[in-house]
């Protein structure tokens, strides 16, 4: 392992470099070339390179890069999750593609490395709403209106919380001494108003990761973003929302049972919803967003084990990294493998090989972690298999009704899809699998027999179940946004524009009617008429003696 | 109530009659004609409280400022006219308006 | 003794109400040429007030200044207002009458005028009934002043520079005069016999008395303004009779007798400023000759000067009248 | 000539001089221009030599003719004459600079003669220590005046020229009762000695109530101010910037420099009722001038009210500061240098464009920067922004009303100051737009637009030259002896 | 040395001077022009410079002239005034070049660059001002200055405009004579001293303190466009757009706030006027004033209207910053004074190019845009994010400290403010990126000018590249020691807080 944290600048500059060549004319033929291996040297340092700390003179407030074991795994996943987007990005569009997209592509690629080697709130902070903005910049593309909804209430959704955030981090600012992490941990740590911050922070990061209410710009987003472009989107939601609890929150060093019962209850009634969303969705993507929830539920569950026992935290702090990595990995996979059976009937066995493994790794990551709380927290222990259980029962049902409507459409000669990038995502789809499975190595370790067995107890039952269910259809497709809130979003938006318009109207109208009421000219109109009169001879004349009549009597007065 | 005192009072009478006349008549002439008057009343008072002193002779400073005064008042009296005049040849009367015609 | 006291006091009674009166017809005279002519009489009658308070100088510039010159320039300037705009009698009447002042215009000044009247009189009454002035300083300096006559010695040397800034006074007056542009010419008169002989008889006669009251001026009462006003009144004699004045003297001599008056004032003024070293400083030996030569330059002046005014513009040569 | 110098009566020289320009441009008509132009110099000069002789020997005084107080006449110059013969010099050189080009040939003939007499009347004014005296050269500013107001013959000119003659004569005969009252009450007529021998008698009350009421029709004060803005606006430009600059301040300084003798000590109401007259007058000024379409009545009516900012001494001098004086005379100095440059520079526009409506100046500024330059700076002055004189006369009478609590004073300073910017702004505003042009216009030679941009620079740089022209206010212990009087 | 006394003299003349000679230049002189106003600007920089290196060591900069015989006017360069005039003579490099090319060919131009450079005169001169009496000269000057440039075009409107701008400056130029008058009157001094010189006026002059601390605030207040008195700003923007840009973005706001800063700081000291208690009120006028600037600007279709609103909000932070009596909040006030500028001037020269080139006024013609002009728009994108408080650009780091200040000082309904006006300015500007970038574009533009291959002339485009990357390297680059927030941790230290 080379010893060299001067390295990781590189990670971040050849991104930034190769965004600058596109840019300029000169270079951008060469530049375009190189673009989808930018993430080359990320994954390389992630591998090659050991923990670290380099010191950024001149940025920020005294910030530095960190990279440690969460952050190596996290910069591996982006690394990866970018190369394949880099890749299907050049396979589908082929042609030279917008100069647009690749400058964003790029920086919102520098944004998500730095998220995961950010070593201070502000680097962090920078880094967020670099990816956000530029991840918006590509998803904003697309024609056509219903995207663009769907990706402008991401961005307010964004926006929000990372106001949210700036606010927290200024709330803990106050008393941390410096801006890195570990200071702005210690803050959290020696804070009095613990649930005000603690719900400013479930509120700014849960809005990246879909928590419960604000998750309604998930399934649209997931549902319309190009192909190419769902792996950054899973890299950005996943390093966006997690890094932020490991690196911000004191997990392992405070103690607050209260907000854990709370947190717990809340995963639970998330996994409800989640159940019931999964079941309506038919949309293969849309229910891999319902997935996310529920990987959400159950980080939240476990965070909510930690703050009850804050000493778990030691051991399994490792195994939480890998475990959250390896779901991202499997579920970026899903998200470019699901439903490519269709188009190459002779790939169909090794595609449902990889389907079942994917299956099998994303189900068995939450179990490896039930080992650390069998014998302390039940509770979380039945969420985690619970949470496995649920996302079984939905990817086997999706896969199911995938068949059926193959079945149905290779019957009425459904419109083929292109053959030649499809080959791409054949391979992406089971390199990527691979990696989670090598991700998942170190957790499978750790699993005992018993719960093995049971854990194939479950997948037999939940595969019966999902068989059964197959024919079960939602009869209206759930529409693409979870109607209410947009409609209640949307007439609160115009009812506050309405309302500060007639602010504008009526300051205008009072500017109006004064300058017409007390205008100089009318005022002063009638002055003129007194200075007429004022300069008629007799008229001053008079006043000249009254003035000298005056002083003589003053004199007199005080003789 | 010797004799200059009444003569004193007289002037400062036909002060006052004169600027009564300035200012009760439009006519530039009678104006002018005013402004004489007002003239010799302070003349009068002038010489008039002069002559109290002492012995027969009588305050000579006066005297050359009454002189100095009649000359100056002619000056000022020929030039009046001569600009009364002018004015009636221009705008063809001999009485200051108070111009409610040329308010623009 | 008392019987002349008495008479002299009713006599002072009957001036002052016949001024008083006098003053208030010439306000309040309808005609402007009876207010002119009654101005000269209030002239005339001043004249006598001014020798009742024994100040003979000032009674001979009022004859000849304040009632001659003044009621001249009034006449012409009547004659020319009529000829330049025929003022009917009814006009002045009816443009009195449309701005019939109304009545807080008419009684308030007569107000304003009887406060004044007994304030002033009430300040009067209040003065010492004994003061006498400068007449000490006067006496005690009357030997350096190397004149006899005191007005005189008052008027050229002890304030010789309020003389000196008069004469501006009277020079600035024709200079505006002649800036304004030439009024109107005197409507040409026939001059008729008498007034041509009585001219050729009164000329030289005024001449030779204002000469003798230039001289006398030094020891009794007379003096430069007096000469010059009488030199004066013959200038505005001869104009009326028509006499003109030729071409070659018009341009230059005539502003150099225009401006003798003040120029030699000044010329000595300067002149002593640099030898005495201060302003208007006379040796005492020749202070007398200093103030004959100052008076006769003033007197000459101001008589060219007072013909200038009553003639009104700057004086064309025949050619292009 | 070493010797002449240093102990020379430079008073003396200053009133001759310009007396004997006057005689000889009459004489000469033909070198009237070069008479007059180097009169006016070697009075500016004279200045200089009786600014530094004062400087050295203190206060200079002469008594004409050597006969001494009571029975002849004294030249008596301290400080706050200097000052006033400083604003006679500066003001006097510009306008005779600007004149040179400004008159055709009869009008140049006939302007010189007058305006040297007018010069060597002030002069002899400011000189003056004897009332009388006041009253003759009063006379000779007033009979000047009235010539020059009436030189362009003009139908309103000569209107404005009689009813500024009927004014100043009426002003004059009032003025010279009081002098007969004040003579017959203490036997002299020169100020020092009035002062030692005046007591509170009925008849010193009625001359000060005659000389109040004369002096202050004389200098247009707010009630009797009907006669100015007539005779200052309807004259041609030169002899009003003479008029509004320096004759209107003549009748000023002698109310001053009676009230700094004579009167101060038993005045108590009085003072308050010219200062309430004051502030009205800045008020109505103002008001008056804002409505003005004409440029020219406008700055007469701006005349106007800033005349009241000198009446706003007399409620503050009852107790006598010093630096209540120099702010007068400061205001005094830089309204001078001010307003006429912004007569030049009305006459200028009225040269260029034939009109001096405010609402036609079209595009004033690209036609005449130099002009509409010189009126902006003015403007700065008269306003009392800091860069300027006006400035620095408004700080000093501001702190001065604030030292002695007069809240209603600091108001009213306030609000003039505004209401004078809403006019002056109101002139630039209408510069810079286009109007439609409606004549041909005609160039203005340079010397005109120079000379108005020097007068206006002058003003501006006054701001600046505070400390040493203190020091000349301090000269003669008049202005220290009210000071410690009290 | 006497060399210290007369260098901040040399600073203010090196841009006097040129405009003096500018106004006699004839108008087709522009090569001249640009020489003088060019040299000028570099002049100043070095000179600025090298009083900044010089004040970094602890040097001492003044220079006295005597204007009344106890009151003289000072010219000091402390470490504020070096960080506004560092500001000020920078941008006025930048807004030169941009000035140049967008006047090309329209006419009076020696009159603009006169009263151009007058304007940087006297926006030096207020920075450098030692005391109350020199600042009110510059600051008066300043108005004079300002007006012709506002009436340059010469139409009906901009003369009404330049009338109501007048209106508003002379009113507050009378309050402040009338308070530096009452405060010299009552302390006999007006020299700014680092914790203000009235700590030992006796108590019962405070009712007066007070009711000179309003009269100054609300005649500073106006040019810092404070809510009543704010009425001018969005009416001036019918000046040209390098006038708005340098005058109503940097010269003339900023005078307004940085004299709140003087006021509070070296006048009142901030103890004093926190324990006078008038501090809050003005941090309510300040906080009214960010939120209502914001509303306005919600609903302004003419683009530099919008700018202008946000102009008036944004300059209130200056105000809040200093108006919450605390250290960390003090460094975020001052130090949003150049960040807002930076930013400020940027969307103002963006605005004039667009206007310029593609003749578009209204935000409704702004679909596309990005395509048209892409590198204007990435600098109006920096600037824009930069506003909104998005972390790389400089706006962050200053609502960073003012909301840790606000908390410190225990005045913890600054932060909702500052959120709100956060939200506020997201609601107004993305709108104007989403619909630049992703709307497709019109199929003709109101007036194009094409400028060849590039996207608009050089002189155009380069200002406004300049300053986003500033504005950029300003928001990451602060750690660097001469960085604005490191100056501004100096100025708290040096001047306001000292021990």
């Amino acid at each position: 392992m080379i010893d060299a944290p001067f390295l990781l600048s590189i990670i971040i500059i050849m991104p930034l470099l190769l965004a600058v060549g596109v840019v300029v004319s000169v270079t951008q033929r060469v530049a375009i070339k190189i673009a989808p291996w930018a993430a080359l040297p990320a994954l390389l340092a992630g591998l090659l390179l050991d923990d670290g700390k380099l010191q950024l003179p001149g940025m920020l407030i005294n910030s530095y890069l960190l990279f440690d074991h969460t952050g190596r795994l996290f910069l591996l996943m982006s690394a990866i999750l970018w190369l394949a987007t880099g890749l299907l990005h050049q396979a589908h569009s082929g042609a030279l593609y917008a100069q647009q997209k690749i400058v964003f592509k790029l920086l919102a690629m520098t944004g998500c490395f730095f998220m995961s080697l950010a070593g201070d709130v502000l680097m962090f902070m920078t880094a967020t709403t670099l990816t956000g903005y530029s991840l918006y910049g590509l998803l904003a593309q697309e024609k056509n209106t219903t995207t663009r909804e769907a990706v402008n209430v991401m961005l307010v959704v964004l926006v929000v919380s990372d106001i949210v955030l700036f606010e927290l981090l200024q709330l803990l600012g106050m008393h941390a001494v410096s801006v890195d992490f570990i200071a702005m941990r210690q803050a959290f740590v020696i804070t009095e108003q613990m649930n005000v911050q603690f719900g400013l922070l479930l509120f700014g990061l849960g809005a990246k990761i879909g928590l419960l209410g604000l998750h309604f710009w998930l399934i649209p987003v997931f549902i319309t973003s190009h192909l190419a472009l769902r792996p950054a989107l899973i890299s950005f939601v996943f390093s966006a929302g997690f890094i932020g609890w490991l690196r911000l929150f004191p997990l392992g060093e405070v103690h607050y049972p209260a907000i854990g019962e709370l947190l717990q209850w809340g995963a639970w009634l998330m996994l409800g919803y989640a159940l019931l969303l999964g079941v309506r969705q038919i949309h293969r993507r849309g229910v891999l967003a319902v997935l996310l929830m529920i990987v959400t539920a159950l980080w939240l569950s476990i965070v909510a084990a930690i703050l009850i026992q804050p000493e778990l935290w030691l051991s399994l702090n490792r195994n939480l990294v890998s475990a959250v990595t390896q779901m991202g990995l499997v579920l970026s996979a899903l998200m470019i493998g699901q439903g490519l059976h269709k188009h190459k009937p002779a790939w169909k066995h090794r595609y449902a090989l990889t389907l079942w493994l994917a299956i099998f790794l994303l189900t068995v990551a939450p179990i490896s972690l039930v080992s650390h709380f069998v014998s302390v927290n039940s509770l979380t222990v039945a969420s985690l298999w619970i949470g496995a259980g649920l996302m079984m029962f939905i990817l086997w049902r999706t896969h199911f009704m995938l068949l059926a409507a193959a079945e149905a459409s290779s019957k009425s000669g459904g419109h083929k899809m292109r053959h030649t990038d499809s080959s791409v995502t054949h391979y992406l789809f089971s390199g990527l699998v691979l990696v989670g499975l090598m991700t998942a190595v170190p957790n499978l370790k750790m699993l005992s027999m018993f719960t093995v067995f049971s854990l194939f107890l479950l997948l037999g039952s939940m595969l019966v179940l999902a068989w059964l269910t197959r024919f079960y259809k939602p009869t209206e497709p759930s529409q693409l946004m979870s109607g209410f809130i947009m409609q209640q979003f949307k007439q609160g938006r115009s009812m506050i524009m309405e309302m500060t318009q007639y602010l504008d109207i009526y300051s205008n109208r009072l500017q109006k009617s004064i300058k017409k009421r007390f205008s100089p000219i009318f005022v002063l109109s009638h002055f003129s008429r007194y200075e007429r009169s004022l300069n008629r001879w007799s008229v001053a004349l008079i006043i000249m003696v009254l003035i000298g009549l005056l002083v003589s009597v003053q004199g007199l007065l005080n003789q | 109530m010797n004799i200059p005192m009444i003569y004193a009072l007289l002037g400062i009478t036909l002060f006052s009659v004169g600027l009564y006349g300035l200012i009760v008549r439009e006519h530039l002439l009678r104006k002018i004609l005013a402004l004489n008057i007002m003239g010799s009343g302070i003349f009068l008072v002038l010489v008039a409280l002069g002559k109290r002193s002492v012995g027969d002779l009588p305050d000579p400073v006066p005297h050359a400022m009454v002189i100095t005064g009649i000359v100056v008042a002619v000056s000022a009296t020929a030039l009046a006219l001569t600009l009364m005049l002018k004015l009636v040849e221009v705008s063809g009367s001999a009485v200051l308006h108070d111009a409610p015609k040329e308010r623009s | 003794m008392e019987a002349i006291d008495i008479a002299l006091g009713l006599f002072d009674l009957l001036l002052v109400f016949l001024l008083l009166w006098l003053a208030w017809l010439v306000m309040s005279s309808e005609d402007l040429f009876k207010a002119i002519v009654l101005f000269v009489a209030f002239g005339l009658l001043m004249a006598l007030v001014w020798v009742r308070l024994e100040a003979p100088d000032i009674a001979l510039a009022e004859a000849a200044i304040g009632a001659g010159l003044t009621g001249a320039l009034l006449m012409a300037a009547l004659d020319r207002l009529n000829a330049v705009k025929p003022m009917p009698a009814a006009a002045v009447v009816t443009s009195a009458k449309r701005e019939q002042p109304s009545l807080p215009s008419k009684v308030l000044p007569l107000v304003a005028l009887v406060l004044i009247v007994l304030g002033l009189g009430y300040a009067l009454l209040s003065l010492p009934d004994v003061a006498d002035g400068l007449v000490p300083n006067v006496k005690e300096q009357m030997a350096q002043s190397g004149v006899k006559n005191p007005v005189t010695a008052v008027l050229l040397n002890f304030r010789g520079y309020d003389t000196l800034l008069e004469m501006v006074v009277l020079l600035l007056a024709l200079l505006s005069v002649w800036s304004l542009g030439g009024v109107r010419k005197l409507s040409p008169r026939n001059t008729n016999p008498v007034l041509a002989s009585l001219c050729r008889v009164l000329v030289p006669v005024l001449i030779l008395v204002s000469c003798y009251l230039l001289w006398v001026g030094a020891d009794a009462p007379g003096g430069a303004f007096q000469a010059g006003s009488v030199l004066g009144a013959a200038g505005v004699l001869l104009l009326l009779s028509g006499w003109h004045v030729e071409q070659k003297i018009l341009l230059w001599p005539l502003r150099f007798i225009l401006v003798l008056g003040s120029g030699v004032f000044i010329i000595i003024a300067a002149v002593l400023f640099f030898t005495q070293g201060g302003l208007l400083t006379y040796p005492v030996a020749q202070a007398g000759w200093l103030i004959l030569l100052l008076e006769s330059a003033a007197t000459l002046s101001i008589g060219a000067t007072l013909a200038a005014l009553f003639f009104g513009g700057i004086p064309k040569s025949r050619v292009d009248q | 000539m070493g010797g002449l110098l240093s102990d020379a009566h430079w008073g003396v020289l200053l009133i001759l001089l310009p007396l004997f320009g006057g005689l000889c441009s009459f004489l000469w008509p033909g070198a009237v221009k070069f008479i007059g132009l180097a009169t006016v110099s070697a009075v500016a000069l004279s200045v200089v030599g009786l600014g530094d002789q004062l400087l050295t020997t203190g206060v200079y005084h002469h008594a004409v003719g050597g006969w001494g107080a009571p029975l002849g006449i004294d030249l008596y110059a301290d400080g706050l004459s200097l000052f006033m013969l400083m604003v006679n010099a500066l003001v006097g050189l510009g306008v005779s600079i600007y004149a040179l080009d400004y008159f055709d040939q009869g009008e140049a003939r006939r302007f010189w003669p007058l305006w040297l007499l007018l010069l060597g009347g002030l002069n002899a004014l400011f000189l003056s220590a004897d009332i009388f005296n006041l009253y003759v050269t009063l006379e000779i500013v007033g009979l000047a005046g009235v010539g020059l107001a009436s030189l362009s013959r003009s139908g309103a000119a000569l209107d404005g020229a009689m009813r500024y003659l009927m004014a100043t004569l009426l002003g004059s005969l009032c003025y010279l009762l009081g002098v007969a009252l004040l003579y017959h009450s203490a036997g002299t007529v020169d100020i020092p000695l009035l002062a030692e021998r005046l007591e509170s008698t009925p008849p010193v009350w009625a001359a000060l109530g005659l000389i109040c009421a004369g002096l202050a029709l004389k200098t247009a004060l707010f009630p009797l101010h009907f006669w100015l803005p007539k005779a200052h606006a309807s004259a041609s430009a030169p002899v009003s910037a003479l008029l509004s600059a320096l004759v209107v301040k003549a009748s000023f300084y002698i109310l001053l420099r009676l009230w700094l003798e004579i009167f101060s000590v038993r005045t108590e109401g009085v003072d308050d009722l010219l200062g309430a007259l004051g502030m009205a007058a800045i008020i109505w000024g103002s008001l008056q001038a804002l409505q003005q379409t004409r440029l020219k009545l406008m700055i007469a009516y701006s005349t106007v009210s800033q005349m009241g900012y000198l009446f706003l001494v007399f409620p503050l001098a009852a107790a006598g500061a010093f630096s209540a004086w120099s702010a007068v005379a400061y205001l005094i100095l830089s309204h001078a240098l001010a307003k006429s440059s912004m007569f030049l520079v009305a006459g200028n526009l009225m040269h260029f464009g034939g009109h001096d409506r405010i609402a036609d100046l079209d595009r004033a500024v690209q036609r005449l920067p130099i002009t509409v330059g010189a009126f902006a700076l003015a403007g700065v002055s008269i306003m009392g922004l800091p860069p300027s004189g006006g400035f620095i006369g408004k700080w000093l009478l501001l702190n001065e009303a604030l030292n002695q609590g007069r809240w209603d004073l600091v108001i009213v300073m306030m609000i003039g100051g505004v209401l004078a910017a809403a006019y002056i702004f109101k002139v630039l505003g209408f510069a810079f737009t286009q109007a439609p042009v409606t004549h041909e216009p005609k160039g203005v030679p340079a010397i005109m637009e120079w000379s108005a941009l020097l007068l206006a620079v002058a003003a501006i740089v006054l701001g600046f030259l505070a400390s040493p022209l203190m020091l000349i206010l301090g000269i003669g212990e008049t202005v220290q002896l009210m000071g410690a009087g009290q | 040395m006497n060399w210290h006394t007369w260098i901040p003299l040399f600073v203010v003349v090196s841009s006097l001077l040129p405009g003096l000679i500018i106004f006699g230049l004839p108008e087709e002189r522009v090569g001249l022009r640009t020489i003088l106003n060019l040299t000028g600007a570099v002049i100043k920089l070095l000179l600025v410079s090298w009083m900044i290196w010089g004040v970094y060591q602890g040097d001492h900069f003044e220079t006295r002239v005597a204007l009344l015989p106890d009151l003289d006017l000072v010219l000091r360069a402390g470490p504020l005034a070096l960080f506004f005039v560092a500001l000020s003579t920078i941008l006025w490099l930048v807004t030169t070049i941009y000035a140049i090319g967008y006047l090309e060919g329209s006419p009076n131009r020696s009159r603009f660059f006169g009263f151009f450079s007058l304007c940087v005169t006297a926006t030096v001169g207020v920075a450098l001002a030692g005391n109350l009496i020199t600042f009110l000269l510059f600051y008066e000057l300043l108005t004079l200055a300002t007006y012709p440039l506002i009436v340059h075009r010469g139409t009906d409107t901009a003369r009404r405009a330049g009338q109501t701008y007048l209106r508003y400056t002379i009113f507050g130029g009378a309050l402040i004579l009338l308070g530096t008058v009452w405060l010299y009157q009552l302390t006999g001094t007006l020299e700014f001293t680092p914790r203000g010189f009235l700590t030992h006026i006796d108590p019962q002059h405070y009712p007066a303190l007070k009711i000179i601390f309003v009269l100054l605030i609300a005649g500073l207040g106006v040019k810092a466009a404070l809510f009543p008195l704010h009425g001018w700003l969005p009416q001036a923007m019918v000046a040209p757009a390098p006038v708005s840009a340098l005058l109503h973005a940097v010269a003339v706001v900023k005078a307004g706030a940085f004299g709140i800063v003087r006021v509070v700081y070296d006048v009142f000291g901030v103890e004093f006027s926190a324990d006078l208690g008038v501090t809050t009120p003005l941090a309510w006028i300040a906080a009214f004033t960010i939120i209502y600037g914001s509303l306005r600007a919600l609903f302004q279709d003419d683009l530099k209207r919008r700018l202008a609103f946000s102009t008036v909000s944004q300059v209130s932070y200056i105000a809040l910053g200093v108006a919450i009596a605390g250290p960390i909040a003090t460094i975020g006030g001052v130090v949003h004074l150049v960040h807002q500028g930076l930013m400020k001037i940027t969307l103002f020269f963006c605005a004039g190019n667009l206007a310029e080139t593609l003749g578009i006024h209204k935000v409704s013609e702004m679909n596309g845009v990005g395509r048209r002009m892409p590198w204007t728009m990435a600098a109006f994108t920096v600037g824009a994010l930069g506003m909104i408080g998005a972390p790389p650009v400089a706006g962050f780091i200053s609502k960073w400290y003012l909301g840790v200040g606000a908390l410190e000082a225990g005045q913890d309904w600054v932060l909702l403010v500052l959120m709100g006006s956060s939200l506020l300015n997201c609601a107004y500007f993305l709108p104007i990126l989403y619909s630049a970038w992703f709307k497709p574009t019109p199929k003709s533009w109101p007036e194009e000018h094409h400028f060849g291959r590039q996207e608009t002339a050089w002189a155009l485009l380069l200002p406004p590249l300049i300053t986003a990357l500033m504005a950029l390297a300003a928001g990451l680059m602060t750690g660097l020691p001469f960085s604005p927030l490191e100056w501004a941790k100096i100025i708290a230290e040096r001047e306001f807080y000292q021990p």
